[in-house]
């Protein structure tokens, strides 16, 4: 569940009100992300000019160790509730907000060679299949949307990230693996995504927050992020709304 | 002739050009100065320097395209190159271990050269424990262990003293009578060279100046060089017949020679003089001392003048005509010790 | 008989140390200590530990096999091409992990320029399996072991083994008799950095081989995948692998160098 | 004058050649080089190759510096736990890069034990800056360096630093106007080593100096954004670092042996 | 006395304990067979190699402790170590610039001394490309640039031709003679430790065997070795005023001794038959031929028998005589020519 900050005005509404300093912006955001905030901070900066959006993207994890490590972060946008309870716990994360969620799909290579169709048909073994690993967000939601389905895969490998997973269908090397949504958009053609309705049961959420001592900017770029603005740019690119 | 070779190597500042043929079971010395081109003769014929130019013939057969491990050559080489990780014996079996015979008998041979060079007891010890000397002797037996039909020595006794060297040199001198292969050694010692060689070849600059038995180039030299190796004074001078003209000299001598020709005599023919001689030396002229240095029992004086000459004195003659450079001296040579021959 | 200390070396060479070890110490002192006998008792965790050691060791033989003649092809041979060759031997090295990665599989593949004719010939597939983890292990680490045997070869005297041809040894006789004792500790230097090297390798491994317990999660990939959950434990597991190879490292120093001495 | 061919050498060499270079023409192949002159005006790319270059060399001289004395220290004295230190050396060669970075972090962090001390007393910080992608990427690249020295020191001929000794050289002369020309090859292969593993850093450097373009975003860091975005740019940006590198090595080499002949 | 010292060195099959006192200005030679602990004595002088007890005192002071940089020794080392990355030039040049001097004084200091060892047009060169006797002249050169007090010199002559041995001797014999320091040099050569040597101690097996001035060396060696190395025969017996009894032999000599004595006498004083002469000689046995070598222009015989001899002889009379290995002969010595002294 998200919570209260919605609705608010959006900031980039008030464009000449912040334009004395030049103000810098430090966004610690989960790699998976990369497109979609670098195209927001652009907007952010040309709705506040003087201001600029400096990202650091990287494992969710990654960055979670830095923040308590005392990196200089204004915003935290994770792809994992865990690893942004991480620094919550630390004391250094503000309001959280799921500001996304990601769904699910099976990605097969476009000529398909295992005729795969649904969820049912990866249990085959004579289907290679990739997952993600346990421990990282994609991971989890694959074990869960399974348990759902009440079936049992062994994968031939349990990838570090979404990512490297979309890359082994991409080569071909599998023949199935379960991924996000967005990745099957990102990769443009490479790969097909098969939707299927356990996915609705393995939800992923992306929380944002942001942390102790942030100037004002950081609420305002969050606000962004909620704004419908934000939201038109992350739905395109396969997000779906909270 | 077991070798026949023309060995022409150039380098940026040096050029080497040696015709040489070494017969069967003979040994040929290479005796020059520093720089001359031994080694680097050796080389080429071992097959470690490309010739620029020429060709080497063993046995009738062409080698000189063959790579050197195809080479039947046998090397001591000047520095010993034993390999540092391998001890004596093991060095000393190497060369048997590549021709292909067993581990075994490698080691056995090895151990009988070891001994036969009175190194038995050093044959598990690694090189970097052997005295110079020893190391030497090592190297020697192993270019023997590979009983080569051509035998390539650098130098091989210049490290051993004077006792190991004659027990060695006699060993060497055996093996190569019992050898009927060819020898090539580079030597610096005259001594060596004496001992050891049927025919010496002199070389200096990178060509053959010199060549023959080692009576023949004692008695006669033919450079400078020659000369003093062999303890002589040496001059070059036109002949008339009776006498031969060196620089403003004239030299009475034992032999008539007419056109170019040397003139030699060694030191201890030269006698010294506070003021001029009366007696009937011929060969008499007026010089100044230039160094004086301790030879053997005797002192040896150089003398510069119209021609440069070293002269062997006595302690006591030192002592009783109060030689001391700069000093000016007569000197005089007896005609009967004065011997001339064609340039 | 001893010098005076000449601390323009010492100095740097104390602060040298220093920098390597020091982050060691700060992971010893963040470590749980109290969850580490919990951790060694974990089946996954020996499980990984001991493949790690078994691919790195096949990948280090490997290299060992490839690496020291190529080594010797670049450092005493001379043909065209050799110096971009040279520098090409660098690549992995400079390649980014998970790129060399892909170009692996991208070569040895289910659908690699190699790897498709593999899998038509044998019905045989590198990437997923063990051997799959030892030869991008062996990719990444062969290139320390080339330079640094080049190195070696460039520094030896090759007059030994102008001496070993008279004596009538081949190329290759030369080569393993002469030229390799000699430049041994060089050998043993780029077999210790390779090994290491391929012990800590992540990249290229989890891109080219996967990710499967007891068939390719080496150590490094369970300390990865233990980083986003249990920070604590990817130290502890870290540690582990250190102590490992630590230890590795002075047996093997030991009996190598008695054997030298 | 020319050996036969020395089969037994040349063939595995030949396979190690094959082995590390194919994945490199696999790369080449499916690289989509019709975008490369875009890449190639990008900004951000350039930005990151200069950042790339600049802070490889810059840790390439800091492991110089303190790598060559320690190498020294190893090999040449003879001080209590000296064979635990040389093991200890290679520990960040098989720690995983990204636990190097924590520990990096741990130590040096603006929290970590020595780098709380730096921030009160200069505040000075380093994580997140160029500096720190220095310090990390020499972290991880120092190892080969010192170990590559090492092994080259250990297989210099001692007698001539003994000689130095007795024409009145001080130890820190000795090492300077002797050991270091004698074992110039091998510092050159520990340099190359060095460089480029520094070149090819990614995980301890984005870990501990995260991944900020212009200031610690390197080649490897954008590679792996581009991964997250467009694969394929990955492999082009991977090329571009590797052509830099390649070229720079042999222009380095042909300096370095026209030097030295 | 500018050095004295007393040098032992342990090693798992060797013991070196030597007493070595050098004067102000003098030239100690050491002499040994091969592995008799010369240079290991020069590397402990040198600092190079730990006493394992003893001390080194240099005009007063005692050196063992300074370590070798800091103790004003030149080392002249037997197989040269110039350093391979630097020119002829810089390598002389390296000892006085550690010493502090500019650059510019230590590069004139080189080219001078370079020239003086005439090998000015090489300063340039690496030392891979210098012949061996180049590289050994350079070598000299460089432990001379540094003006030690005390000159050590493992073999310096061993490498160089004789030409430019007679050179670099009286060279090396001008800087000796105007070196106010102590000069251990240690060579197998006796002609070299003749010239050049003030005082000979021979060095067999890690310990002193004699000592003194290199022509009463020459005249009583006192042990095989040096009896070989100055070519004399020498044997150990019972003296009682008349005659020495060596084995079963009586020899009569020139001298009188009473007690342990040595009787030594030159092979050319030996003369061989074929059957028992009648003349006078009282020195005469039968022996039988064991090998025979060229030496110089005559031909050296070993014989065995009551004692082992070296016999000198023309190659004429080896002709004449018909000698050959394994035959018996007849072995004479004048008493005039043979010496006895006590042992
Ligand atoms: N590798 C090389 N490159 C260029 N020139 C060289 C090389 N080796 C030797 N020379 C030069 O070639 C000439 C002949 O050298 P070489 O070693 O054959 O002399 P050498 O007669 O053996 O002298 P020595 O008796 O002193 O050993 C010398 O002038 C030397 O400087
Ligand atoms: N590093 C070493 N370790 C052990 N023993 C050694 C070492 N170096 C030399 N020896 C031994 O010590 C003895 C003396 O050697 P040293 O080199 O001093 O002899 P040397 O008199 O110089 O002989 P040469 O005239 O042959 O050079 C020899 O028996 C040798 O084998
Ligand atoms: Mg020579
Ligand atoms: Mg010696």
């Amino acid at each position: 569940g998200s919570s209260s900050t919605d609705g608010a005005a959006p900031s980039s509404a008030a464009p000449a009100t912040s334009a004395a300093a030049p103000a810098e912006l430090t966004v610690f955001a989960a790699a998976s992300l990369t497109g979609t905030f670098t195209e927001l901070g652009e907007q952010f900066e040309a709705a506040n000019p003087g201001t600029k959006v400096t990202f650091n993207f990287g494992s969710s994890a990654t960055l979670a160790q830095q923040i308590t490590q005392g990196a200089p972060a204004a915003v935290f946008a994770a792809a994992s509730p865990a690893t942004m309870k991480t620094v919550a716990d630390a004391g250094l994360a503000g309001t959280q907000t799921v500001f996304v969620k990601n769904k699910l799909e099976i990605a097969v290579p476009p000529d398909n060679p295992a005729k795969v169709e649904n969820l049912k048909d990866l249990t085959d073994p004579k289907v290679k299949v990739a997952l993600c690993a346990e421990q990282v967000p994609c991971g989890a939601a694959a074990v869960k949307a399974l348990d759902a389905a009440g079936l049992k895969v062994t994968p031939v490998t349990l990838e570090q990230d979404v990512k490297a997973t979309l890359t082994k269908v991409e080569l071909g090397e599998v023949d199935a693996a379960l991924v996000y949504k967005t990745d099957v958009i990102a990769s443009a053609g490479k790969v097909t995504g098969i939707p299927f309705p356990e996915a609705d049961q393995a939800i992923n959420d992306y929380p944002i927050a942001t942390l102790k001592d942030a100037p004002a900017l950081a609420q305002k770029f969050v606000d962004l992020v909620l704004s419908q603005q934000g939201k038109d740019v992350l739905t395109k690119a396969g997000f779906e709304a909270p | 002739m077991t070798l026949r070779a023309r060995i022409v190597v150039e380098r940026p500042a040096f050029r080497l050009d040696l015709d040489l043929t070494v017969g069967r079971g003979e040994v040929v010395t290479l005796l020059g100065p520093n720089g001359a081109g031994k080694t680097t003769a050796l080389r080429a014929l071992a097959g470690l320097t490309p010739l620029t130019e020429g060709s080497i013939e063993l046995d009738g057969v062409r080698i000189e395209h063959e790579p050197a491990e195809r080479r039947p050559v046998g090397v001591v080489f000047q520095d010993y190159l034993l390999f540092p990780h391998l001890s004596a014996l093991d060095n000393v079996a190497f060369g048997p271990r590549c021709q292909g015979r067993s581990k075994a008998e490698a080691r056995r041979r090895a151990e009988e050269l070891l001994d036969r060079m009175g190194l038995a007891e050093f044959s598990s010890v690694r090189p970097r424990r052997l005295s110079g000397g020893q190391a030497q002797r090592v190297a020697l037996a192993r270019a023997l262990a590979v009983e080569p039909r051509l035998l390539l020595l650098d130098e091989p006794l210049a490290a051993l003293d004077a006792h190991t060297r004659l027990e060695i040199r006699s060993e060497l001198r055996r093996r190569l009578t019992g050898f009927d292969g060819a020898t090539v050694l580079v030597t610096h010692d005259p001594l060596d060279a004496m001992v050891l060689a049927d025919r010496l070849v002199v070389v200096e600059n990178g060509a053959v100046v010199q060549e023959g038995a080692p009576t023949e180039i004692a008695r006669r030299p033919r450079t400078d060089y020659v000369a003093r190796l062999v303890g002589l004074n040496l001059y070059r001078g036109e002949g008339d017949g009776d006498r031969v003209t060196v620089g403003g000299l004239s030299f009475a001598a034992e032999e008539h020679v007419t056109g170019p020709a040397f003139v030699a005599f060694a030191p201890r023919a030269v006698a010294l003089y506070r003021a001029r001689p009366d007696g009937s030396p011929r060969n008499l002229w007026e010089g100044r001392i230039d160094g004086i240095e301790r030879h053997g029992d005797n002192v040896r004086v150089h003398v510069d003048g119209p021609v440069a000459v070293a002269a062997d004195v006595t302690p006591a003659a030192v002592a009783e005509l109060d030689l001391t450079p700069g000093r000016p001296i007569w000197v005089s040579v007896k005609a009967t010790e004065t011997h001339a021959y064609p340039a | 008989m001893r010098s005076r200390v000449p601390w323009l070396l010492v100095v740097p060479a104390v602060l040298g140390m220093a920098f390597l070890v020091l982050p060691l110490a700060g992971l010893l002192v963040r470590a749980p200590w109290s969850t580490l006998p919990r951790r060694l008792s974990e089946p996954q965790v020996l499980e990984a530990l001991r493949l790690s050691l078994v691919t790195a060791s096949l990948a280090t033989v490997i290299c060992l096999v490839l690496g020291v003649p190529l080594a010797w092809l670049l450092a005493r041979t001379d043909f065209p091409g050799r110096r971009l060759l040279r520098a090409l031997v660098t690549v992995p090295l400079v390649l980014p992990p998970v790129v060399g990665g892909v170009a692996l599989l991208l070569v040895l593949g289910r659908r690699g320029l190699v790897g498709q004719w593999l899998e038509s010939a044998f019905g045989f597939s590198l990437p997923f399996t063990t051997a799959g983890v030892v030869v991008a292990e062996a990719f990444v680490a062969m290139p320390f072991l080339v330079i640094a045997v080049e190195g070696a070869l460039r520094a030896a005297d090759v007059r030994y083994e102008e001496a070993a041809a008279t004596l009538g040894a081949s190329r290759f006789t030369v080569f393993r008799r002469v030229t390799l004792p000699l430049v041994a500790p060089g050998v043993l230097a780029g077999g210790v950095l390779c090994w290491a090297r391929a012990l800590g390798e992540f990249g290229a491994t989890i891109t080219f081989a996967g990710n499967f317990p007891g068939r390719t999660q080496t150590m490094p990939l369970a300390v990865y995948l233990a980083l986003e959950t249990e920070p604590e434990a990817a130290i502890v597991l870290s540690l582990v692998l250190l102590a490992v190879s630590v230890l590795i490292l002075v047996a093997l120093r030991d009996r190598w160098v008695g054997a030298a001495a």
